[in-house]
């Protein structure tokens, strides 16, 4: 039922509003709308049922083992939720002057250097709101770098095949064409192919490493000379930079610039679909055209103090990305987070998701699943391939996510990467224990079983979940975006 | 091992059962030499007491003041209700809803929210939200340039009135694809824009007009003759209107004798805590003809293979991830919990609450207004119909004057200069339903004796 | 699964404790235990999640109708919990001194004069911790009293049978003999009996009015002059003063002292089995015996000074009944309560509860159900019988209370008052919009036709929730009260 | 109407089926003289935010004091998951788990309360809470005044270390069914109970012995031969501790020979805020043969009709709604939600975790009380082992030392001196892991300014 069915014409959560006064509106009427807006009339208790209810029919990480690949789904400390949920946080508001900004300040510039310490980097800007836009903002800086140094030939992107939909996009947002570079079948870059590709109408490329193929681009030096000696830079797409945390660094692969996810890295919670903070770090060559604002440290006759560096201070920038300074909530999220983590929880966060991540694709091997990369480490994810179960059983990788479902943990990343067929890519996380990641490995075998003798069961699957499986034609031909009350 | 579950015994098993000697082993792939030193620069974690400690005297820092800024970012009641609901971890945690039948949760909210979006603007339909209002600007200018295919133009026209702070954003956005943004004189007068400012573009090719109602300095706009205005020539209307004021103003679908083509702004007034600029949202409404150029997710509403109704993403094939280098957009993770919060929010107000909201937050306004009038070394610019914001002009400085008022704990408003050269020492100032008659009396109190300071 | 089973020997949320110190401990080896407890080891994550997930079998306000008689279900104001749960409130230390008490002693001092005014009585003191607390003050406080007038023959306290089953067991802790008066089939109390049963070894006699039979004690004056003229005190159980807020006030009808659940009438959550707020009032007679402490007021030079009073300022008290002042969260979420309804919020709690009640009492008649008293209005709550049922189909009130968790609807109290059998006690509150209170009796309705065309479905129920029924015999019997670890 | 969703038109088809005129009908039962007026002392009503203002306005008034008071509440760090996960509707705005099949959320928890609670204490059975630690001990006076079947006394000895307060609250309550409480006198220099403090009482007929460990001031008594003495003598014993200082402090259970036949104390150090004073909740755990003894109510694991495991209150038959006068107590309603926070508290902590709390706060005493033994005017009293409080004797009034450190935000301590007449300028002060090495010199510096002020 919707909120809308619940409301009775008058009723109202009456705490909630100033009462109407008895004075005519100081609006004059030609300004006035003629009817009032269709919004729910409901009481507060309806309200909090209503959605208390709703969060119900959601999984999430503080609810199920949640193995998305190239999402993160870790454990989101609620600390770090409290120390950015204060009343002084809360109540700042985006253009507060200084004097009153000191707090938020500091925090904001002591992310920015943490961030320059775990990428390798030169220079952090926290403007962007989330991956993509920090993409935006990566690919806007090397266009902004060839333009100055007026190299307006650089018109094309490469992003290889396994890449996340949003590079291409991006690289489009920013006026460029895209060309695709093949991988080959150990999940690395071709390199003959990237050398075919290269030129002087080479702007840059986009990179993710480790790559959602879930395994560490081995070439990436390689990679980096012949993208830098055709001209080009190398942006680094930090979805999955927690598999590397504390382990290898962008800057030190040879990377120009980057994006990190805060709300995947960082264990910002992903909140139904956002918000998330994607900041940019950049080598010394892209520092004058970072995103601002940024924070800056002065010192005050010994007391550091903070400012705001905005187009005056850096008179190159690209500009801002939003109309204040991006995700302030969740960089506070992120500052808390590696401040409970320090040196050595950063660096933890590799090894163990890595760990985690390896440990589960041998069960996985072991239970008689096909790895995407049987030959290659995983990073802090991997790739099962369900072809066999498609082509035997004819029950496809969307049909184990869906049963998976009946077990109570969310499915892996279906059909991402594209290149390989029935995919589903896992990502544990370091913040899963052994035991759910055996619980997940166990679920997933008894599939296997269901798949061989009663694949009916499985391709029918959920069965336990408020709804079955939901008509996506019938959703996309006969639109119904919004409630029309009748 | 803070939020790492392995104990000494798992990891051995994990090893064994790998066959690896190490957890370094794993990275073994990684060329040697890359591999990382220790992370010297960053210290040592703290505990969660320790690091709230250092979080709570850092927001202690910035708390303590009344505030009168507005300028894109409005101080509103927020029920507690709101962000108790929002952030129960199903919300708060959960990923972008791709598996369905396990987030029916946040498709139905969203489905609710576009729902009430739609009420507001009186459009067709919206999508799940964009980053911000600024961003969302950019996105629209984007989409309009797409629609529009009456015109072949690169170039969009924007009043005066919107923010300068949204122009900015979209520049850096839309710059990139060599889009223009020509920018409308605003009268300084009236802090409005004259319909005669129009007369240069007459006839020229540009796919939109951009129109803000309330313009940035809480002015209001004819809005129906600016809208009628650009139909007349072939542009599409974007309308960037702030969601609360909706509640009394004119639906933007009803602007003119079409209505305005797109709606866009910033959710932050409904129910979104100030907090330093973000997480806000964007939202975006559209006439129904344009929803295959809208940016971003949209949920639909359908049935399961049992007839049931339920709830998904749909039309994802303007989507990066089914569409790639042809998106409508590259946006991707949007704000989903501000606009859960903001869902909640509207719930609980209602169309008569937020009314209530709405007229209190104009007429606190006003009485403000008012008492400033009477101040010596203080005058009123612009036109009388305004929201909740106006504009005064200091005879001293008006950032002397605001600094000073600072000093006494009241942030007293915005200063224009900087973005209106012409506006000088004039202050930007807002008022909402969260200001008491006492509070009014302070602002009062503060810049009289700002003025004083300033000038004695 | 228990969150002992979860963890895994050394396993912690190492974020949350200061780390282990090298050094050795101060505390002598002799003072020290040989074996850690036994308490679980597990990861921040697991436990968030296993909590989030428990707490998901649970039915709540928040999450269903709750229509529990004499218990008061209504919503828990979020914002009377925010208000509680600031950090100014949340680290105030109870033996904090004075000049950094003021807040706290302000609304204590205000909540007092606002349960004076809606009681009709002289004095209120908020120490007792719930509702069976303040009974306990209460009845010292009538035993201080006869003792005080040297009047040490009166023994025993008197309570109709439909009482409350804290009501005899409080006259016992208070050291008296209790004797039950009966109740005749209107709800009265048998005004003879009450007659006969006086005398001067009566105390007092507890009554809630209106009684836990869902009705108004139409006899209460001459009920008053009984028991005043044999020289004993009225007590007032207010656990159901919901009913008669802003209608009638106990001390108009002649009581001496009362007690408020402010988990019931002011809307505190009840947190599933507290803790509650049962603040006493008193008539003039009683004032000197008020528990200790109570919030004063003083004029310090035009600015009012708020002070604490204990038994320095009281002598008489009966004392403090906790270490501290009791259940201090409790009672600012019922003080943001009152403030959020005002005097005339107030009066219409106990009209819209009533209201509620007398509607869904009329639908439950005319959809076939027997009330247990027809003849008299309902209060805020009222009475079934399931007799019919139970003698015609052998469905039971316990077997209709459990079928309707199948509904999504929590049962209503069962087998309470005693005296009336096979009965449901089912009191809707003033929140819950009239859909609710329509689907509950449409969701009753079914079962009925349930209990007559497959009674064995209803004996059988519930089926949807997380157990079936569970076996309380063999509970008592081999008593596991405590998990061991094997 | 703030809360009641009744619209006009309901209350008109409500009033219909009924079959009333008005509402004010539905009250004609009552005498119409009893009806009352207007409740003139009662404000208007609120809103939210106007309510909000003035009470975080008052919450701000007591806020900014950095505490070293203890004498039974104690500041720990709570972690934030405690109070997010136990406010969750679901726990929130439960009642008391009648319904078992729609409450084994709630059930299990205090199951694994229950658990824990016998863990720590060494004993086999724990209740699900008391209200407080005082009326906790209270209730186990009762209880083995009940179960003491060797007695026929109505009288219990209690150590003079256990807490006054403590001892105030329980004559309240247990003095109304003449049981007398008589107090053994404390050794002012040691500040714990010599063994030949009890020779009086040697032979005596007393149904119990109660001993506090730690005792109210912080020492630590020799709790292995005053349970073996209570023993010897007929008596139960009574533990009252602190659940903290349990994570390395002998179990009850184990105290001397046979053990404490029960424990009880304040459950608030585990994850319950200061808070004024509550809600926190008493906690009480027993030998195996008392239960039937024991107040409250007790959940126990049993399987449901397809023998799935499953909790349910037990043995009921001792409770008041079963057996109304014959019940072991009163209590009714009880802590539960405090109890939620707790279990999630000590689940977050772990053995390891809770250890590391209660030695962190056993040093950091240890490091305050040596500082302040170098202080010129200051004197440590006492023996030296204690846990996390100690005792200090002041040159000066103490009382008035103490208001001298407040108006420099510190609240110093207890002042001993009411409640343990012959401890002239005496200041229980106490220490926890909250406390980091600059707050103990702020202590320091705020004493010595303090002693001169008042001196000089
Ligand atoms: C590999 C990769 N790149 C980029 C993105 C885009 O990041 P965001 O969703 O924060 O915009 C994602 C997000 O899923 C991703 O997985
Ligand atoms: C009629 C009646 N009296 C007294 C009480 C006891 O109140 P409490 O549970 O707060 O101790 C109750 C509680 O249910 C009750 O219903």
């Amino acid at each position: 039922m919707l909120i809308f069915e619940r409301g009775h014409p008058g009723r109202a959560a009456a705490a909630q509003s100033p009462k109407a006064s008895a004075a005519e509106s100081v609006i004059p009427e030609k300004f006035r709308r003629k009817q009032a807006p269709g919004l729910p009339e409901v009481s507060e208790l309806q309200v909090v049922r209503h959605y208390s209810n709703l969060s119900r029919k959601n999984f999430s990480i503080d609810t199920q083992f949640y193995p998305l690949g190239s999402c993160t789904m870790k454990y989101n400390p609620r600390g770090a939720h409290r120390a950015a949920f204060q009343p002084g946080f809360l109540s700042r508001h985006p253009l507060a002057p200084e004097s009153f900004s000191q707090g938020y300040l500091s925090c904001v510039y002591d992310l920015q250097e943490i961030l320059k310490e775990v990428t390798g980097m030169a220079g952090v800007s926290l403007a962007p709101m989330a991956g993509a836009q920090g993409e935006f903002a990566g690919v806007a800086m090397i266009k902004a770098y060839h333009e100055k140094r007026g190299d307006h030939g650089r018109r094309e992107i490469l992003v290889p095949e396994a890449a996340h939909g949003t590079n291409p996009a991006t690289a489009v947002m920013c006026g460029y064409s895209v060309k695709e570079i093949p991988v080959n079948d150990e999940g690395d870059v071709d390199i003959d192919a990237l050398r075919a590709a290269v030129g002087p109408h080479t702007a840059g490329i986009m990179m993710t490493n480790p790559s959602t193929c879930g395994v560490f681009e081995r070439q990436i030096e390689e990679i980096a000379k012949i993208v830098h000696t055709a001209g080009g830079l190398l942006y680094y797409d930090g979805a999955n930079l927690n598999a590397i945390l504390g382990k290898v660094r962008p800057g030190d692969m040879g990377f120009d610039v980057l994006h990190m996810n805060l709300h995947k890295t960082f264990a910002t919670p992903h909140g139904g679909g956002g918000p998330g903070s994607g900041p940019v770090a950049v080598g010394k060559r892209l520092l004058p055209y970072l995103p601002t604002p940024i924070a800056g440290k002065e010192d005050a006759g010994g007391e550091a103090s903070f400012c705001w560096l905005d187009e005056e201070a850096l008179p190159e920038t690209i500009g801002p990305m939003s109309a204040f300074m991006g995700n302030a909530g969740i960089i506070l999220r992120a500052y808390a987070y590696a401040l409970l983590l320090g040196r050595d929880g950063l660096k933890r966060v590799g090894e163990y998701s890595t760990l985690s991540s390896n440990y589960m694709a041998k069960l996985m091997q072991n239970a008689g699943f096909k790895l995407a990369y049987p030959k290659r480490r995983a990073t802090h994810e991997f790739i099962v391939t369900m072809s066999p179960q498609a082509k035997n059983n004819h029950v496809t990788a969307m049909d184990f996510a869906k049963r998976l479902l009946d077990y109570g943990y969310h499915a892996p990343t279906t059909y991402f990467p594209l290149l390989v067929p029935e995919c589903l890519l896992i990502e544990p996380t370091e913040t899963e224990s052994i035991d759910e990641l055996e619980g997940f490995v166990k679920a997933m075998t008894q599939i296997l079983e269901e798949a061989r003798n009663t694949p009916e069961l499985v391709q029918g699957a959920p069965y336990t979940l408020p709804v079955r499986r939901l008509d996506d034609v019938k959703a996309a031909r006969e639109l119904d975006l919004a409630y029309r009350r009748t | 091992m803070p939020f790492i579950p392995h104990t000494e015994a798992d990891v051995a098993r994990m090893l064994e059962t790998i066959g690896a000697a190490s957890i370094d082993d794993l990275f073994d792939e990684i060329p040697a030499h890359l591999r990382c030193k220790e992370l010297t620069n960053v210290e040592t974690g703290k505990s969660e007491m320790e690091m709230l400690r250092l979080m709570s005297e850092r927001a202690e820092q910035d708390a303590g003041a009344m505030c009168f800024i507005g300028a894109g970012a409005y101080e509103h009641h927020v029920p507690s209700a709101v962000w108790d609901v929002a952030t129960r971890g199903e919300f708060m945690t959960a990923y972008t809803p791709y598996q369905a039948e396990a987030s029916q949760g946040t498709l139905q909210l969203i489905y609710e929210f576009q729902s009430m979006m739609t009420a507001l603007t009186g459009l067709d339909v919206s999508n799940a939200s964009l980053y911000d209002g600024a961003s969302g600007l950019a996105e629209a200018i984007l989409m309009a340039i797409r629609a529009n295919r009456k015109s072949k133009s690169n170039r969009v026209l924007a009043l005066g009135t919107v923010s300068p702070l949204y122009r900015k954003a979209c520049k850096a956005i839309v710059g990139n694809q060599d889009i223009e943004l020509v920018e409308v004189d605003v009268n300084d007068a009236t802090l409005t824009t004259d319909l005669s400012a129009l007369d240069p573009y007459q006839g020229e090719d540009y796919a939109a007009l951009v129109i803000s109602q309330p313009g940035f300095m809480g002015t209001l706009e004819d809005v129906n003759a600016l809208t009628d205005w650009a139909h007349a020539q072939g542009m599409l209307v974007i309308a960037v209107v702030n969601p609360t004021s909706l509640a009394i103003l004119e639906a933007p679908g009803l602007w003119g004798a079409r209505g305005a083509d797109i709606a866009v702004g910033d959710g932050q007034p409904l129910g979104i805590p100030l907090s330093s600029g973000g997480p806000y949202y964007g939202f975006i409404c559209c006439k129904k003809a344009l929803v295959r150029q809208m940016p971003g997710r949209i949920i639909g509403r359908t049935v399961d293979l049992e007839g049931k109704p339920g709830y998904t993403l749909t039309l994802q094939a303007r989507e990066q991830h089914i569409r790639r280098a042809k998106a409508t957009s590259n946006i991707c993770t949007n704000q989903g919990l501000a606009v859960t919060a903001s869902t909640i929010y509207m719930s609980l107000l209602g169309p008569q609450g937020l009314a209530n909201v709405a007229e209190a937050c104009a007429a606190n306004a006003r009485a403000l207004q008012q008492q400033l009038a009477a101040l010596d070394g203080v005058k009123l610019v612009g036109c009388g119909d305004i929201f909740h914001e106006f504009v005064i002009e200091t005879r001293p400085s008006a950032a002397l004057v605001l600094e000073h008022m600072e000093k006494q704990g009241i942030l007293g408003g915005w200063l224009l200069e900087k973005d209106y050269p012409t506006l000088k020492n004039t202050i930007l100032v807002c008022v909402t339903e969260t200001k008491m008659a006492q509070d009014l009396s302070l602002y009062v109190q503060a810049l009289k004796t700002s003025i004083a300071e300033v000038e004695g």
